[in-house]
Order: C-alpha cells, then structure tokens, then sequence
C-alpha cells in the first residue's frame, strides 16, 4: 500500500528553497483584517521523499509505454517523444497569454499553418483551437448551432443523436438547451433512414454523428442522412472521436457535415495525460465562421505577419478564459509535420488493417454482432461467455489485466449487450496483435473451462478488484486526518 | 516518421489471412461520393531533425518570459516552478496514461488526485474538489451551471471587478439556457456594496465574486455575504490559488463553490494553456457537481485503494440528463499542480505568497511615488497586483518598456473602456528588487521624456 | 521474463527517420573494397517497441527514488532533479571539446569557480576535472607519485596500503608500477601506527589513505601518521570516497594529505547511472601541481578571460581523452552552489548523525566490532547469524530485498567477517531510518526463528538468486541468434 | 537548498536518543590540530530559483554547435541524437541506479549491458564487449596493457597517423611501465608500411591502428596485419563506430581487440565528456579483460537473467593482482548508446554512415575545387573527415570563418607540428547541403581577399 503524500509528512521539513526575500516591507493595516494566520496545511516532506512517493504511485499505472491499450474511441496511439520536447521549448512554454501579437509570430504561424493542413485533411473551411478537449469542442459546436439558429430566428430546440452515439453528444446536446431524440440503429448498425426521416423537421436543429460510428462501422449511407438533414434545414456535426479511420480517405466536409471536432490527443498523438489535457479544435463550413469563438489566427492584409482577430460578426464569445491549450496542439502540429497528410493517410490504412485483423481473428471466440468490414475499431460482445457460464464482460476486461495489456471500453456502445469496443490503433505490430488475440482466445477457453478464474480477476494487480459501492455508499473524497 | 511499425510483407500477410489483396479494399465501404480522391493535396512528412529544426525556428520567433522582465499578470503569472514538477509529469507512466477506468491497473493517477482534490479542499476551505475542470474560465461556468440546477434559480449576479474574459466564458456557457446575468456595478475597485444590494433578491442563483478581483484588489467575501437574501442563493468565488496561501479562506468566509485557474500551480505559461480549473464546493452538493471525482475505497482483500466515484455523474452513462458534457479533466496538470503544493509545502506556499505580496507592495509604493503615476485605488487591500493611474498614453508607455526589456503590465481599457490610463501590474515572487527598481528608473525617465 | 531487443526485431521495421540525403554523391573506387556489403545487424523495431522495452528494463532496477539504498563507502544520496535540467542546457551540452578558449568562458568560470570552493573544502592547492571516476583520480594519483619520484631521482618501489582500504588502492598501486605493501589495523579499526613506521623507509612512494577508513572511523592518528610518511620523504594520498563524513569540519590538506580526490558521484550528489559515468577530480599541493595532467584553467594575466593552460612543466601527460566528464562536473557545481560550503558541512554532520542512529538501534541485533563513534558509516558482521543458524550475511542481504530496501555493501571490508557496511547518507529521513531498523531487526528475528525464509531470499523480485557459477561455467556474453 | 531533510525537533530527538547533547559530540574523536575552524571561509547556499539563473548565465557564456555551424570533428562529432534517447536516459530508474551489486533487483541494468555488449560485437565483428571504459582514449590504454599482459611483451608499434591526444594518454597510463613505444612514420596520409615492416618484429605486443585514421582515412587492415611477424603479437583497432556502420569490420580484418571512442553513439558533445570508450575483443583473452562483463544466466526457477560475471577479474576482490583499476564502466553512456543503436537499427545506422560519406565528399569536391585549396591526400580512401591544404593562415581563416558562423575545422598543426596549412574537416549526416554551399562560397570569399 502506498502511503499517501500527507501520511509521509513532517512538520517543519522542506522540499522547496525561495530566494530571501530582498525587499522590506509589511503588511499594511487594509491587508492585516483579511490573513489567514495558519498558512495552508499541505503537505512537509523533502524532495527525496516526494519523488520516490510519485514515481511509486507512477508505476501503479498502466500507459501506453507499457503495453497495448485497446480502449474503442479513445485511439490509445504511440505519443511520440519528440513531441514532448518540442513542446517544452522555452519559446512555446514560456509565453504569456496577452503577448502581443508581435511577440507570438512564430506561435500564430504554426496555428495558421496547422489550420490550413486539417482543412486539407477534414474538407472544412475555418478552424478554431479553443476548445479544451473533444467534450469541449462538442460544446462549442452546440453553442453555434444555437446562435446559428436564433440568428436565422429559427426556433428549433430538439437534436438528433443515434442510439450508437458516445454519451457526450446526447449531455452536449443538453447542455446547449435542446431536447435530444434519440433514433435506433439498425441492423447493419448504422443510422436508420426512416428513423431520421421520421424525426427530422423544421423544430430539429440538426444530427450530431459519428463516422465510423462507435461500432466501427462507416455509415454508408452519409450522403443520404445530410440529404436528410440538410432538407430540412438542419446541420450536421461530426464527432471526431473516430477521426483515424479515414484520414485522407474520406473528409467529413465531403460527407455533408458542417461542423467537426478534431482530438488531439487520440488522432494526433498528445498523450492522454492520465484523462487530459486533451485539445478538440472545430472545424466549420464556411457560412458558419462567423459564428466561431474569437479570437482567431489571421494573416494581415499584406501578408506577411500574423494577428489574432477578435472581429468575427456573430461569435459565440469566448469558450476557454485564454486561447485553449496550446501546448497541445504543439505536440499535434509537430505530429503532422512528421508525418504529413500522406502519413496521416497510412496511419488510417493501418489502423484499419489492424482492426480487421484483430476482428477476423477473435470472432470465433466471441460474439460478433455485425460482422463486417470494419474500419478503426470494431464490437465484440461476452454475451455468450455470460450466458453459458456466468463469465461477464466485467470479469473478462478484469482478466485481462493479469496478462499485461489493458482491456477494451466495455459495456459500450449500449446497443451491443456486453459490449467489448476494440481499437487496436496504428501504432501496434503485428507481433503486438497476435499476443493479443493468444490473450483473448485464452481469456474465452478459460471462461469455458475454468469460469472461476476469469471471474476472480485481477490476480497479479497492485490492487484486486475495488469495492466501487462502498466508494458511493461511504464517500471518502480527501484525506481528513489533519 | 512513421510510427507505424508493420513492414511490407507483415501488410502482405495480414492482408492475405483476410482474404483481400490490397490496403483499398478495407474501404470499399464507403460510397465514392464520399471518397477522398485528389492525393495531390496531401504532403509529405519529415524527418524527426527537421521538424525538430522547423519547431525551434518557430519558437524562436515568439518572445518570451525569459525575454522580457514579466509585470505581467491578469489571471496568467510568470512564477518559479521547481524543477520536481516536469520531472514527475514527464514520466509516461503519467503522460501516456488514459483515465483511469481500470482502477485496478490505475492506482497511480487515482491516488494523486485524491490527493490533489485534498490540497484543493485546505487551500479553499471546502469538502470537496472535481478531479479539475478545462481552465479557471470553464470551472467558473460550470459553477454557475451547478449553481442554477441546486438553487432552481436563473438569475446570476456578477460584480464587473470580476474578470470580463472569464465572465465571457460563462456567458457562452450559458447560452441557449434562461440564465439571466445582473451585473453589479464597481466603486473604488471593489464591489459597490449599495449596487449589490440593490440587485441582490431571493430569485438569485448565485452571486460571483473574484478574490482577489480583476484590479489585485481583496473582495471582503464576508460583507458580500452578509447581502445574501436566500439561502438557496449560492456564494460562488473565483480564488486566486497563491493569494489563497496567505488570504483567509473563501470556505470559512460563506463560500458555496470555490473555483479557480490552477496555472499558478506550478504549470508553465504555455500561452494560455494546458492549464487547470480547480472546483470545490461544499459536500451537500456532491450529487449535483460536474467533473470527476475521486473515492477512497479498499480491494476485495481490504487493502487500500481508490476509484472513480459518483459515477452515475459521468457523461457517458447520464447522456441527455447530464448537467455537464465534460467527460476528461486536466489530469496531468493536476499532476503538475500537486508536486507543485507538495514541493512548497505548508510553508513554501506561504513564502510565496508573503514575497509576493512585499514585493508587490514595494513596486507599487515606489511606482506611485513618481510624477505623473497615481494610486487608482488608493484606501483598497491588494494582494500581489495593483492598478496605477499614468498620466501618457500606455499603449505608447508599453511599446517603449518592452523595447527596454519589460513586459509592463495590461492596459485596463481593452477590458474596462471606461477605464483611461490605467495599468494593471503583476509582481510574483520570481521578480528581484533590482529589476523592479530598474523597472521604476525606466518608467520614469520615460515618463520625463 | 523481458524479451531481448533483438528478440523484438522484424526485419525492416524502423523507429528513425533522416532527412533524405540532399547530395548526389557515389562511392568512389577507392573506398569501395571498404565497404561492408551487409548493414551492422542492429534491431530493427518501432518507436514504440523501443519505448515498452526501455521503460520496462528500467523498472527492473532498484534505484535511489525508490528507496533507501545505504550502500557502505558508495553514498548512494538524493540526486536533486535541478541538476539533470542545468545539465542538459545547451550551453552546457553541445560545446564541442575543441572549442576555443573564446567560446566556452562561462564553462571556464565554473570550472574556476568549483575549483576554488573545492580548495577551501579540501585544503588543497590546486584541482584538475579531468579523471572521470575515483579510481581514474586514483590512476591519476599514482601517475604523480610515479613522476614526482622520478623526477627527484628517488628510486622508490613501494606503496603502504592498509588492509581495510577499498580495492581500487592497490590495483591502482599495482598499475602505477609500484609493489603493494599491505599494513594491518589495530584494535581499534585504525592504522597501526607501528606497522606503519616498520613499512615505511625511503623505498616507499607512500600511503593510500581513506579518513575516516572504510569502517567509518576517523584515524584519530592522522597526523602522526602524516609525520611518519612524510619524515621518510614519502607522499600521502587522501581516497575521497569517504569525504562525505567530514567536510566542514576537517580538511585532508589540513591532516597532511598531498593529493586528494573526491567523487563527484559520491558526496556531490552526481547520479551513479547505473555505474557511471562518474567524475573523480584530484586536488594537489603547491608542490606538485606542475605534476598535473594538462590542461588546467587559469585566469589570463589581466585577470578577465579564462584559459585551458598546456605549459605544466613536469606534467603527467592527458588522462582523459579530452577534459573529463564535464557534465558530470556541471551537476556537482549546481549542488555546491545550491547547499554551499556552510551546507555542506551540514551534509556531514548530518551523514553521520544517521550512520550513528542506525548503528546504535542495530548492534544489539548484528555484531558490531568496533563498538565507538563513527562517522558516516559503520560496519556490522552476521557472524553470529551464521554460526547460529547458519544464515549468511549474503541471504540477509538478499533477504532485505524483499522489503524495498537495498542491502548494505557486503562482506567489505575484509577486516569484518561477514561484513555489512552501513551508509545511510543524510538525505534519508528519520521515518526511513526507523524503518530501516525495523527490517534489519525482522530480518534477526526471522535468522532465528525462520532461518530458511533469510537462507531462500528474495521472494518478491523479478528474478530470484541467480545462477553465478553458471554464468561463469559457460559463458553467454552476447545473443548469438542472429 | 538543503537535502537533508531532518527538521531541528527530529535531529534534537535522535540526538538525545544516543546520548548526546549536540552535533559537535559526533565529531570529538577528529583530534582538534585537524579541525578545520574558520567558518568564514564557508560560504552560503542558494535557493534553486538563482542557481537555474547563474547556471544559464554561465551556459550562454559557452557558443555551441548550435550557435556555430560545426565541421570539427576529430574525434567527438556533432550528430543528430534521436529523441527516445534522452526519454530513456532521464529515467531515474537508470541514472539514479548504481553498480547493479545486487542482480535480483538490478535486471534492468544488466540486461541492457548484455544487450550493449552484443550490439558492439556485432558493430566490430568481435566475440566479447565489455560494459564500457570511460572514453575511447582510456580504452586504447587498457587495449595495450590488455595486449602486454597477454603477449607478455612490451614492444607497442603506434602509427603517427593515430590521434596523438589519445596516445598521449595512452602513455600516461603507461607511466611507470616497462612499456616501450616504437612510432610508425605516416606516407600520404597513411601508415609507412616499409617503415612498419622495420619497426614490427617478434617483441612487439600490439600493433595500433586507427580507423579510419587521424586524417580521415580508412587505413588497409588486412595489410596491416599481413605485416605480423608474431602471432602473439596484438591487433589492436580503435574505430570510429559511426564508420563502422559502413565499412568493413576490423574483426574481418584481423583485429584482436576493437576499441573506440562511443561519443557519436547518441551522446552529446558536452565539451568532451561523458562519453563512453567501448572495449571488444576475441574471446580467448576474456580473462584479461580490464572493466565488467554481463553473462546471461538463470534463476532458481530456470528464468532467463544477467549477473556480472568474470567477477574474480573485478578489482574489489583482486586487489594488488589487479591489471586495471577500473572499477565503474560510463553505464549511462551504453543506454545511450544502446537506444542510439536500436533507434538507428540495421538500416538507419548505414544511412547516417552513407549520408556522413557523400555529404563529406560533396564538401571535400566543392572545397576543393577553390584557388588556393588542395587536397592534402588526395589518392586515399577517406570516410567522413578529410584534409585539405589551404593556402594562407588557417589560424586567421577559422577566426574569420567563426564571425561567419562556422566551425570550420582542427588546424592539424596543433597536432601535428610538421603540417602547415593543413585543416581537418568533418562532416556529419547533420550537415545539409545548403551549409555546405554556403560554408564553400563563405570560404571563397575570405580566401579571394
């Protein structure tokens, strides 16, 4: 057990040393009423002892450098290392948010540069890197779509989401004040037209979609539903979460969406950071960019220096108190340059590739509900193992964990009972895969043979399986011994 | 640099044990329509020495904090971050970490942010901390957002020394709800306490205050308090985290939620970002908060252990009754943030904040004692920034401390217009005596000349 | 078990990239019969192979931020993180070694700034930066000795050396061309001062020194012992490995040592990198720095630039193929700027407080001989754990394993049967100490009381005892599959 | 800062537990003639905020390779370091470690070395590496020691053509030695091989070689050691690893022991160390090896892992039998080098080498098509480095040079007093064609008046 920061405290030990203090002076009386006499009770301990307690709890974690992490939709890719240090050049670090823009030339090149490669990539017109993550570019778009229409003054209040969708876009979608009809797929997994007819009319505000949706599948019949949508008036919007599928293949611009977000952090490569920071610029067609959130990247009018323009006509405003997170899309901006558009084309070939191959090789071992060509990721499903044994899907993720690699997302998308969401990424050889499918194939001949096993997962964990009820019955949420 | 690692006869052997004989066919899926045909566009990659090369061309081209000697502040500091902090953050076992939906395999990032939410909680005076939000901006809408769904009220009140940016944020937070924002006129840099409670009724959601506020200034969160009407009306304050290792706490002062932008907390400048919002906030709203929150909890062999908790908050199985979209947090900043407040410790942040302070009190005292430079708030508390009035054209002033190797402060009228010639001037603890009095020398031969 | 790189390799993956060679140039007839038709057979794997199998090794080791590591005479402390970033500045790290004078002063002026810290810690005269570990300084050492004497035309053959001295003395000894006369230490632990005056005559170069010895006690005869080296014209050489203990608070040039040389790995904080590189700079007095290798820094004559200076007129010769292990050199200089003199000598006064809190909680448990004072580290024997359950000092060692502590050095020095040599360093905490003793005491009891779970130990490591005699019976030094 | 991290309470307590009323009892056993007593000389420490600023200072002081465009090579060189190199080595995991003493929990270190070990026989085409020597010179040294106590002679032939810095300490390790150094003439740049045929006899104990040589060009091996008239006599190679990407392997040529300088192998320049020499050689000698040696080996269970191995040779227990003192290899340097090597792999270390030989010969046409430049060997084989003669002072010409921007290369004069005029230049992959262009015309430019 690893003791917490605050059990290994000592009053009065330093891990820190300040300049002495080379100025004389005191508190003044207005000041005096408002101090805390007891400074902040954080924790004492030295620097030895704080970088053995976090490189301690850092190994109690699975990551990417240490094995396949094959979480559907969130694109576990490689974070190359270069990355990392390109992104701690003092020239990027080190920059105030309210530089002048003669300051950050070098920074406004990039972010020019960068957007004119994803509009390339994604057949869009305008992009902004505010938004945070993809949650956040989700919200940006929903904030569009809502000044869009009340300028237009068109009252629509509902948007559709398929029933495969990831849970963000139907709460986004809440978030923005509209009331979510949720439509069902069917059986070949995609958006069901009739459905979409059925629901789409002038109060619809629009689609939120992914494609490939969440069960890997390339909805082929996009043309179609933005038909659909866009007859009656509505937007479409991309959920990029799927984005490394059809890099240089097929461009949601092309496709009829008229708003998408793009992760960073999954298809561009920024590590994950244990749940951030992410980045999620938008993307947006042209007849919607005024609407974008200020400031954005401009060249002036000669040319030749870059500005940060506040004057879009119909902008939502401001969604991050600065310009987002920057130091993101470094990362994701040297990845592109190292690759280029043509890597990122392979990259997509590749993690296709490695999906089916995965897919081909496991759906005699587990239940395979749309067996088809798949693109990124596919949906595996324990169904079987629970009926014929009792093993859940729970227990077989849980399973996996003694084996060294990290399960898949579970239990989603919904529509999939049981649900094991695969997405091996690019990055993953062949040698890679094919210890995973041994693992799998393991995992389900031990659900037959030996259930209890599988069931009693994790067996060589730091810790066993934790005990999440008595977490919500007993709520302990910060240390109080003070 | 291809990072992907399969050669061409392992895609020739793949491929064939599917049953297909090149890349394409894996996407003959997709309509041609809707294919993407014209590889012109798509350029080449580059090699690792070159991009290399072209990012460093590139950030040499902006200016930095190292560059120029930093006054600058309004929310983004230029402070000393131990050399601990990138050292830990820069471990994969961190960076390249998801969220930790595995607990078992993800004990590292949820201990440390049970930790982190517990730093949070003595540094705010609250019983509970998110796992952090986007940004000081973002965690300050969503308190608003929270504030609205425990209150069931729609009005929302915000002093305008609260910081206009952030305060835009919220406002695009919030558009396309029946939030109704009532602002609350300044006098003499602070609140105007008449104005309050002239705006300040039971229909109230919540009341916002910055703490320190927008011109350095220390808010009297008591006072402002006192105004409340309702009970249901929530104390939401937006805290300067440093300011907090001297300041009483907004929890012993009747805060409800206490957020605030954590890039103080040893995170670098990064021009705006990856920052962090802290979010905290008192335990009987525990149901209602966005953002992840971590639990402890013991394994099946009893043996110590945390897990995401309150899960049914989490975007992913809430779907359209979710309150917030969010679904990831800053979690490696919050990395940042903890080896930061472990590192200072009890009492290094204090140090911090005491140096802050003097040094901020001895700029301002020596700056105002020049001609042509005034106290804009004189009778007011600051903490560790401070408004003077100059008599000159600041955007001149400025151009011409910058070439001198200064970054003076910001220019109060692009958010205030009805402020003329004011500064707003940060000074942290990084700052010496002798660049604040070569600071001062310049501004005032400027000023003669 | 961890795959062997090469084990990973697929034939024509890659983890690089270049440029594309931007010259259109052909091999020429002369080269031609040169060339190597086929490429090295290095491993060929990705990026992220490459990344899984690195950090995996890595987690296989012990190391200091992960726990106490209290190996007797090696100073296993803290190694501040500070000092790996000021390493890495570019000014520090891409300076070609032939760089002029012009360009490297800053690197010029530390090196003059540490050297003159380092004579007011030492006592010395003069430094030289370039022998890159202590038994390099030692080889350095001896080189002096060798030219002084021959310079002087004193024909001397021998070198003292008392039994309880690291190794290194008399190898290095040996390779200095001089015959190793090994003088016994008394009861107390200390040079046997009448073994010494019948050793030395006027065929004795000198004396190999550590003070305090290796059982962490102070020759409290030191300067007698100096008299008598000195009175028949021999030299006195100060082995630094044990500095940590005393500075501060007594200086080696103050006891009468002519050379000295310190680790710069050891008390200065430099890491240990798994066993180098290190950095062993030798400080003389005034009458054999002309014996120095070339170059040493000095100040120009009007006192403003720094220079290399080749002109020492009976100077060894070069001991290092440039001028050291500079990096190594800048990360110590960080430390002694960072704790100062006055925080030094604080280092010691605290190395030794710990050494003498574990030894007096630990004697009653493990045989101590020398039951005094010491200073930073002492030495216990498990004599009496193996006469009465025949558990080895050996199996304790191993058997600490199991408890996240690493052993002490072991059966060193050969002066202690089963010999457990105990340094703690000052940067471990009281909590770790008390901790510490907690499990060497567990470890007595289990000796008596369980002796087969000492005797079968580690339990809990990546791999158990291994198979020495096998190594050496047949020998597999390199993978061979290839 | 001090690391030390007991607080007054906590060194009162332990005191007291002892028996002791102050720190200054610890010390009563240092006889008081050998105190050191005068506190004043002892300065203070300073916090790690204005160490980070001097050690800036001092470091902008120093001009690098990046400062200047580099063609010096002679021995350390500036190439292109891949990034996964520093991500590896900046683990504490690695560089916090020390000797792994204790191999159950030390398998990451030694399994590494086994690794490095192989990759450097298989560069050399030997049987068996050590675990590194601290520089490529001091591994020279060892070489011939090696070689004396094998062939128990002590005749070593050394060619003028090998770098004299590093046979300088080559004999300095020597010292006190009955060694006797016979030198070999230099003929167009490459060892005298009449004169060789006089030097050489049956007393010789080794035969050095440097390859390619001090002037760039790759010396005949096989003809070398056709002139062997003893087979006791020692083959001794020191290459240029990078080269040896390229070029044949001195194992395949007759060397019994390859030594060379590891610096090209991912480390950086750092004004010349920590580099690392790598030391391989024929298998029948491995008992006279200086330094460590990994063997692989199992458990108890039968799991594969590594000790080090041919202990008896390590000095801790021979003591005065000892031939080398050695007793810590450069082990961070060899994961460098190792992440280097399996970074560039198979292909890529054959480009570096292929990129070095036709930018350097690209250079070498263009310098030497100049009025006023003559190619100094202009029949020799060469690989990445060359000679060219120049007709004016060098000295003012690499001044001038410099001003431009460059370094442009080792005046051999230094080194070898009887070379006027003569410049070595290096070229690496790094260099592009573009800076070679320039540097060219730049040149031109100077030598036209």
């Amino acid at each position: 057990m690893t003791e917490l920061i605050f059990e290994l405290t000592s009053p009065g030990r330093k891990a820190y040393t300040l300049p002495d203090c080379d100025v004389d002076v005191d508190y003044d009386d207005k000041i005096k009423d408002f101090i805390d006499e007891e400074p902040v009770n954080l924790p004492e301990v030295s620097e030895q002892d704080l970088m053995r307690h976090y490189v301690e709890l850092s190994t109690l974690n699975f990551h990417v450098d240490k094995g396949m992490y094959p979480l559907g939709s969130c694109t576990m890719k490689y974070n190359p290392k270069i990355n990392e240090d390109i992104a701690r050049l003092d020239g990027f670090s080190d920059i105030h948010p309210y530089s002048a823009d003669e300051d950050i030339q070098g920074l406004l090149e990039m972010l020019f540069d960068f957007e004119k490669d994803l509009k390339i990539l994604t057949g869009m017109d305008k992009f902004t890197f505010q938004p945070a993550a993809g949650a956040h570019g989700e919200l940006t778009g929903i904030k569009i779509f809502r000044k869009y229409f009340d300028n237009k003054g068109e009252d629509r209040d509902k948007i559709i989401v398929p029933d495969s969708a990831h849970g963000t876009n139907p709460a986004t979608a809440s978030m923005g004040g509209f009331e979510v009809i949720t439509i069902k797929s069917n059986d070949k997994g995609c958006v069901d037209l009739d459905a979409l007819r059925d629901a789409m009319d002038e109060t619809v505000a629009g689609l939120y979609l992914t494609n490939p949706n969440t069960l890997g599948i390339f909805e082929e019949d996009i043309l179609e539903i933005a038909k659909i949508v866009h007859d009656e008036g509505g937007l479409l919007y991309y959920d990029g979460a799927n984005l490394n599928a059809t890099m240089g293949i097929s461009r949601p611009g092309d496709m009829g969406f008229d708003i998408v977000h793009l992760n960073l952090h999954k298809t561009f490569s920024a590590p994950h950071g244990g749940g951030g920071p992410g980045s999620g610029p938008i993307g947006v067609k042209d007849f919607l960019t005024q609407y974008l959130p200020v400031p954005v990247v401009k060249k002036d009018d000669n040319g030749n220096k870059y500005k940060l323009d506040y004057s879009l006509e119909n902008t939502i405003g401001k969604i991050h108190g600065f310009f987002g997170n920057v130091g993101v899309v470094v990362k994701a901006y040297a990845y592109t340059k190292l690759l280029g558009l043509k890597g990122l084309k392979k990259v997509s070939e590749m993690a296709c590739l490695n999906a089916n191959y995965l897919k081909d090789n496991l759906k005699k071992d587990y239940y395979l509900k749309f067996n088809r060509l798949c693109k990124h990721e596919f949906v595996l499903s324990g169904k079987n193992q629970k009926a014929e044994n009792s093993v859940k899907t729970l227990d077989i993720a849980k399973r996996m964990l003694d084996f060294g690699v990290h399960p898949p997302t579970v239990y989603f998308p919904q529509i999939v009972d049981e649900a094991l969401m695969i997405e091996p990424t690019e990055t993953e050889s062949k040698q890679s895969l094919d210890n995973f499918i041994r693992i799998m194939k393991k995992i389900a001949s031990e659900a037959k043979n030996n259930p209890e096993t599988v069931k009693k997962a994790p067996h060589t964990t730091p810790v066993k399986r934790l005990n999440e009820a008595k977490a919500m019955r007993n709520p302990d949420l910060k240390y109080e011994n003070e | 640099m291809a990072y992907y690692p399969h050669t061409s006869e392992e895609i020739e052997e793949m491929l064939s044990s599917l049953g297909y004989e090149s890349i394409e066919e894996l996407f003959e899926d997709i309509p041609k329509e809707a294919r993407f045909n014209d590889e012109s566009l798509l350029n080449e990659g580059t090699s690792e020495l070159e991009v290399s090369k072209l990012m460093k061309e590139l950030s040499e081209k902006n200016k930095t904090v190292d560059d120029y000697i930093c006054f600058m502040g309004g929310g983004a500091y230029d402070r000393y971050i131990p050399s601990t902090v990138d050292h830990v953050i820069s471990r994969p076992e961190f960076y390249t970490a998801y969220t930790p939906y595995q607990p078992e395999v993800s004990q590292g990032t949820l201990q440390h942010i049970y930790e982190y939410q517990t730093m949070i909680c003595r540094l705010t005076g609250m019983d509970v901390a998110n796992a952090s939000m986007y940004d000081g901006a973002s965690a300050l809408a969503e308190a608003v957002i929270m504030a609205m769904n425990v209150s069931r009220k729609n009005k929302i009140v915000v002093p305008k020394s609260l910081n206009p940016y952030w305060l835009r944020v919220v406002k695009t937070y919030l558009l396309g709800s029946d939030a109704e924002f009532v602002m609350v006129e300044e006098k003499n840099g602070e609140i105007d306490y008449c104005d309050l409670e002239d705006k300040i009724d039971d229909d109230v959601a919540a009341v916002l205050t910055q703490y320190p506020n927008s011109f350095g200034i220390v808010e009297n969160l008591k006072e402002i308090k006192d105004k409340f009407t309702s009970k249901k009306t929530m104390f939401v304050v937006m805290a300067d985290p440093i300011a907090l290792g001297l300041l009483k706490k907004p929890g012993d002062l009747g805060a409800d939620i206490v957020v605030g932008e954590g890039q103080q907390l040893g995170i670098p400048l990064s021009f705006g970002g990856p920052y962090l919002g802290y979010f905290a906030f008192r335990k009987k709203y525990v149901r209602k908060s966005p953002g992840r929150i971590i639990g402890k909890t013991e394994d099946k062999e009893g043996k110590r252990g945390f897990v995401m908790t309150y899960q049914t908050r989490e975007q992913h199985i809430r779907r359209e009754k979710a309150t917030s979209n969010i679904c990831t947090n800053q979690g490696l900043m919050t990395v940042a943030a903890s080896v930061y407040m472990s590192t200072l410790g009890k009492q290094g942040l204090r140090e911090v904040a005491e140096q802050s302070y003097k040094k901020a009190h001895y700029l301002f005292n020596e700056l105002t004692r020049i001609d042509g430079i005034k106290k804009a708030y004189p009778d007011k508390p600051f903490f560790d920034e401070f408004v003077i009035e100059v008599n000159t054209d600041l955007n001149k002033l400025k151009y011409k401390m910058k070439k001198e190797g200064y970054l003076p402060g910001i220019i109060l009228k692009h958010q205030y217009p009805e402020k003329d010639n004011q500064l707003l001037i940060a000074v942290t603890e990084k700052r010496t005596k002798e660049e604040m009095d070569s600071f001062v020398s310049k501004i005032k031969t400027i000023l003669k000349g």
